[in-house]
């Protein structure tokens, strides 16, 4: 019998939070500290003629970084495709170009809008769609020479003629989702100092110190153990602290002038320097036989991945093994692919590539239901995966296959219009 | 005129990196001579509460309060990697990697219990209430904190390092064939919604949220992922959306990218449901992620009992709903 | 520009420039960063501050406009040996995740009960409505709050 | 930047005459065009210590509002929910609590953006505004004054705002995309003085449709001497949707909010004429 499991523990730092004790990155400071900000791209996609930072040179100001001061200056959850500060391309708007480090941050940002960059507008592409055809301009030619298209996994079980002439009713639709962000309440803020050992301390809110220690050694060329990454209170993630942004930055301007640094993103800067949600277009093919079993399904979706790579890979990975929804379908034929576009790149959010094919899936039990006379319910009781059920991919599940319970459990919920939910 | 319609949405969520990926979390431990005991891991609690997961499975394997425990997480120079807090994975890798680590050094307590009270086997030897001895013989026991102590004295340490890995499988590029997650979570939501057919906003009424945990370590919590989760769900259904024009956000701020406000979420009935995992702590698995994915089904079905029109793209706003409600009845154009 | 202030029952004199805010003046010049900056334009509520008995987002009060007026920041409420009813619930329901919005909930409760110690929960919910949340949903939160208004009314 | 503190209008209106220098009200929206750049005011002259400005009391025929007085104010008196409960409703819904605590009506107007939410009400009761500045006072109608551009003189202080007490019922609806902290997308206010189950005289006003709130005169014509009964009502939404349809043009909101204004006057009348909420099925 457990005494501690299964009952609602009191979280330990509730209490500090209620106080307003807790520290989150912006609530620290050191003394002597500079202040930074970053400058980003106004371009979807463009090469850069020149960075010209000496109108930018004021009083005040301590530093001005460019990619040049970076050992190593890419970084990146999957591939290290994304530059710290933009080499001779820009792929989208918001992408850091250089950072100011200053004695105030208003002396920051009065440099800042000083340093004058020439850019050279480049064709740019903002429908993955367009990005997919052939005679679209590669993104990433280093990566991937003759295609935006960075990942496609097809699925294929059973056998689709079969499949189709099983189906006594066929729905095709076509769903899209789109872009959001995370809107974690706590905009990003760093704060990064050498300390008396000589190392680097990089105090972040993080969903992955280790990660972030790695990338920042990375790009400074020192060893792991000269890097410190102290996680902070952390206001609020979602995915969207997962892909580094502030830190790097931060590292290495501490590293370079030996002072402390911090940056704070505004609301404005924290939307324009994380990753978002992936918006997906949809195409769905359902059929299902006379009793309501699911017979048959064929599935494209298309995944903006934006202008890098993050973790677009997995996340079209997720939604094609997601995409049957929760039931057992014998005949499948799906594709997803993740495209580069040089919109805002998009990475993890709750859900991960799950949470898009849902609106698709689940519209389409519905509209079967219809279509067969037969209730929302019942439609899905017939298909729900369980204990011993195949997946699309081709998996057996052998346990811990609550659907069925977790249907049968809103039911009294849901007994018609009159009973309400 | 104001139409009310139910919707349900029912969805699966594969936990963990998946796909083969090396999903290891790591966790040390050191129980301590006064009965207390602290556990160092790399998993960040970015408000979910996961180090409070980690407080109650070392306080229930040693028989002490989670109070008791002191969960130090997120330093890189003092905790061991513990990947990423995402893919809903930090109760399920990190919880059994600190499953095993308390399991490690308190296998060593009891070995060295048993010698003390005479027992033939360590398994013989209970943790429980702050004190430690036989099982079923209450004159044989001392308080944990004693009995560490004294073993301390004889130049015992229990402490322990241990990782746990998950189990998946990379699906073949070709076909898709695999076993890409384990474990999986899974979910159903009601929702009942009122449509205004001449404005075309939707008000949430009532959200019913079952979600399958395998085994809820902190219900209250659950229930906390489950209402955060509904909530973010009904902004991606209804209201979020960053709009872009040639690749720039036209919304960046939360005045014009809106997310819901107290008003907007309705009451929320969550039901726990426990099909235990047997590879996850006590039979627990996820709930983090899937706990947003149903209601967005549930809402745009609901949409669709309340006013007979089927939204296919998000988020759906009442322009959309109205003029989808013209195209169904061309004389209200 | 030489402003007077009242935080937390003590007094201030400060020498603030015209465009300086309130939140920056509690947060840099009285290290007061239990008030959080969530959008800086009044919307997301995680600056509330309470001023002569009102919430107010204190991003939006210039400080030059809180001379003279009497403020309450969260470190001015409650403490861990005597917590604000509040405060408890929020803890004990299980009310607080991330965090970062709670200040400004425990201020906006705070000052809802003490204008009106037994709301319905409809005042509770627009009580509220002016401080976001992106973890909680909010369940808990108003549960939290009507919780701590029973206490406060008895 | 120069910041001012004066003690009374007087004090105010001097300190205005210098070039530069704007009225500083609640400010939470002037304190965020600062910070975004979209204006740099050499001085800013804060209203809020003039006690007079702040005061809500009937004068004779006229109930009278200063213009530092708070949407929270105006929300929790009785003399605004009986004599002008339009501008009451406006109140509980504007912004969030803490908005409501400091936001003025005064502001409101002065900021003058299309979706405030203060201003359809004061329309639709006939509302004055009474302005001050070094050349004299000036009472003019509220919607005369919005024809103007621009809408105030330099120096100007928009004193207070007076509504004629004429036994008009009132009632306001507005749209935003969400329940608190919306941005009035359509927002309307209707007025009316009835006798005997007719509508005598009705005022009809409409915000955020167009660059600033207005009335339809025509709408109000329509609607005035007749029977209030079912068909007066429908006559009323349409007669409101064609008012919204020819403000917008062809805006790209227009398709939409020429339908939905149909439901928010439905909403805003039903408040006026009682008969409770109606739902659906």
């Amino acid at each position: 019998m457990t005494q501690v499991i299964g009952n609602g523990s009191i979280r330990e730092d509730a209490w500090g939070k209620v106080f307003g004790e807790s520290k989150y990155p912006a609530d620290f400071n050191r003394p002597d500290q500079i202040y930074g900000v970053v400058i980003r791209s106004t371009q979807a996609h463009a090469r850069i003629r020149s960075i010209n930072v000496d109108k930018a040179r004021l009083p005040g100001v301590i530093t001005i970084l460019t990619a040049e001061d970076m050992v190593y200056n890419r970084h990146g959850v999957l591939f290290r495709d994304q530059p710290v500060l933009a080499e001779e391309r820009v792929r989208m708007i918001g992408d850091p170009v250089a950072a100011i480090g200053a004695e105030s941050l208003a002396a920051a940002k009065q440099a800042a809008a000083l340093v004058e960059i020439d850019y050279e507008p480049l064709p740019a592409i903002f429908d993955p769609e367009e990005g997919m055809k052939p005679s679209a301009l590669p993104l990433h030619p280093e990566l991937f020479p003759d295609t935006n298209i960075l990942y496609h996994l097809p699925i294929r079980r059973g056998n689709m003629d079969e499949g189709w002439t099983q189906a006594e009713v066929v729905v095709e639709r076509e769903y899209s989702t789109q872009m959001v962000d995370h809107a974690f309440l706590q905009p990003e803020a760093v704060l990064a100092y050498i300390d008396e050992r000589g190392h680097v301390v990089v105090q972040v809110a993080t969903q992955y110190a280790h990660y972030d220690r790695g990338e920042i050694a990375h790009a400074l060329g020192l060893k792991n153990s000269k890097v410190q990454v102290k996680t902070t209170t952390v206001g609020g993630a979602f995915g969207g602290r997962e892909d580094i942004s502030l830190q790097i930055i931060a590292a290495m301007m501490a590293w370079k002038t030996m002072r402390p640094v911090k940056f704070e993103n505004t609301r404005n800067e924290s939307f324009y320097s994380h990753s978002k949600r992936h918006p997906m277009k949809m195409y769905y093919k359902t059929g299902a036989a006379k009793d309501g079993r699911l017979v048959a399904l064929e599935a494209k979706i298309i995944g903006d991945a934006g202008a890098y790579t993050s973790w677009s890979p997995n996340i079209l990975r997720k939604a094609a093994v997601h995409a049957t929804g929760p039931y057992e379908i014998p005949h499948v034929k799906i594709d997803s692919y993740a495209v580069y576009t040089n919109n805002p790149y998009t990475g993890a959010m709750r859900g991960f590539g799950a949470a898009q094919p849902v609106v698709a899936y689940e519209s389409q039990m519905d509209l079967l239901a219809k279509e067969l006379g037969i209730s929302q319910v019942e439609i899905r009781m017939r298909n729900l995966l369980k204990v011993g059920s195949t997946t699309a991919t081709g998996q057996v599940l052998t346990e811990s296959v609550g659907a069925e319970a977790c249907l049968k459990a809103v039911l009294p919920y849901l007994t018609g219009k009159e009973g309400r939910v | 005129m104001k139409k009310r319609g139910v919707g349900i949405g029912c969805t699966w969520y594969g936990t963990g990196y998946g796909n083969g990926f090396p999903d290891v979390s790591s966790a040390f431990l050191e129980i301590h001579d006064d009965g207390s005991a602290t556990v160092l891991t790399g998993a960040i609690d970015v408000g979910q509460g996961s180090s409070t997961v980690y407080a109650q499975i070392v306080a229930e394997e040693l028989g002490l309060k989670p109070e008791d425990i002191t969960v130090v997480t997120g330093d890189t120079d003092v905790a061991p990697d513990s990947g990423t807090t995402a893919a809903t994975r930090q109760t399920y890798n990190t919880g059994n990697a600190v499953l095993r680590a308390v399991r490690q050094a308190k296998g060593k307590l009891q070995a060295y219990a048993a010698r003390t009270f005479s027992c033939t086997t360590p398994e013989g030897i209970e943790l429980k209430d702050g004190y430690i001895g036989v099982k079923g013989d209450p004159s044989r026991r001392m308080p944990l904190g004693e009995m560490v102590s004294t073993a301390r004295l004889q130049g015992e340490r229990f402490i322990s390092a241990e990782s746990f890995t998950a189990q998946t499988t990379p699906v073949n590029m070709e076909n898709g064939q695999g076993a890409p997650y384990w474990p999986y979570a899974f979910g159903c939501q009601a929702a009942e919604v009122e449509v205004d057919t001449e404005t075309g906003i939707v008000r949430v009424l009532k959200i019913v949220a079952a979600h399958d945990v395998g085994k809820a370590i902190n219900p209250t919590q659950v229930e906390g992922q489950i209402a955060g989760g509904v909530a973010q769900g009904l902004g991606y259904a209804l209201l979020e959306q960053v709009e872009l024009k040639e690749g720039k956000i036209q919304n960046p701020a939360l005045s014009s990218y809106l997310i819901p406000t107290a008003l907007d979420v309705p009451e929320i009935e969550s039901i726990i449901i426990e099909e235990t995992e047997s590879s996850g702590p006590y039979g627990a698995k996820g709930l983090g992620e899937p706990a947003m994915l149903p209601v967005v089904a549930a809402v745009i079905n609901a949409i669709d009992d309340a006013v007979g029109v089927r939204i296919t793209s998000l988020p759906a706003t009442p322009e959309k709903i109205l003029a989808a409600l013209a195209e169904k009845e061309p004389e209200r154009r | 520009m030489e402003i007077k202030l009242e935080v937390n029952r003590k007094h201030y004199i400060l020498d603030v420039t015209e465009d300086e805010r309130l939140l920056d003046v509690l947060r840099n010049r009285l290290g007061l960063t239990g008030t959080k900056e969530g959008c800086g334009e009044g919307e997301c509520g995680a600056c509330t501050v309470i001023m002569d008995g009102k919430t107010v987002n204190s991003c939006l009060v210039l400080a030059g406009q809180a001379d003279g007026r009497r403020i309450t920041t969260i470190e001015g409420v409650g403490s861990r040996r005597s917590p604000h009813p509040v405060q408890k619930a929020l803890v004990e329901v299980g009310a607080v995740q991330c965090g970062f919005c709670t200040p400004g909930m425990v201020l906006s409760a705070k000052a809802l009960l003490d204008q009106n110690p037994k709301p319905t929960d409809d005042e509770i919910a627009v009580g509220m409505s002016g401080n976001l949340c992106r973890c909680t949903g909010y369940d808990k939160i108003l549960r939290a709050v009507r919780k701590a208004s029973e206490e406060v009314a008895e | 930047m120069d910041y001012f503190r004066p003690l009374s209008i007087e004090e105010a209106l001097g300190l205005a005459q210098q070039p530069g220098r704007l009225f500083l009200a609640g400010g939470t929206d002037l304190s965020l065009h600062m910070r975004e750049g979209r204006i740099n005011p050499l001085g800013l002259i804060d209203l809020g210590k003039i006690a007079e400005l702040k005061e809500i009391r009937l004068e004779g025929e006229w109930l009278e509002i200063g213009s530092m007085t708070t949407f929270y104010d105006l929300g929790q008196s009785d003399l605004i929910r009986k004599q002008a409960k339009a501008l009451w409703q406006a109140c509980q819904t504007m912004g969030s609590p803490q908005i409501r605590h400091q936001a003025t009506i005064g502001g409101n107007l002065g900021n003058c953006s299309p979706a405030a939410d203060g201003l359809p009400p004061l329309l639709a009761l006939g509302a004055e505004v009474e302005l001050v500045s070094a050349r004299g006072r000036e009472r003019v109608l509220l919607a005369d004054l919005l024809k103007r551009t621009p809408l105030l003189e330099s120096g100007t202080l928009i004193k207070g705002f007076l509504i004629p007490l004429q036994g008009w019922d009132s009632g306001f609806a507005k749209l935003g995309r969400r329940q608190a902290l919306a941005i009035a997308r359509l927002s309307t206010a209707f007025a009316l003085k009835r006798q005997d189950g007719v509508a005598l005289e009705v005022r009809a006003a409409f915000g955020a449709v167009g660059r600033r709130a207005f009335l339809s005169e025509p709408l109000a014509q329509s609607l005035s001497g007749r029977v209030l009964n079912e068909s007066w009502l429908e006559d009323a939404v349409k007669g409101s949707q064609n008012a919204v349809a020819e403000a917008l043009g062809s805006r790209a909101s227009a398709p939409y909010k020429r339908v939905a204004v149909g439901g928010v006057v439905r909403q805003a009348l039903k408040t006026m004429l009682g008969g409770g909420n109606h739902d659906g099925d």
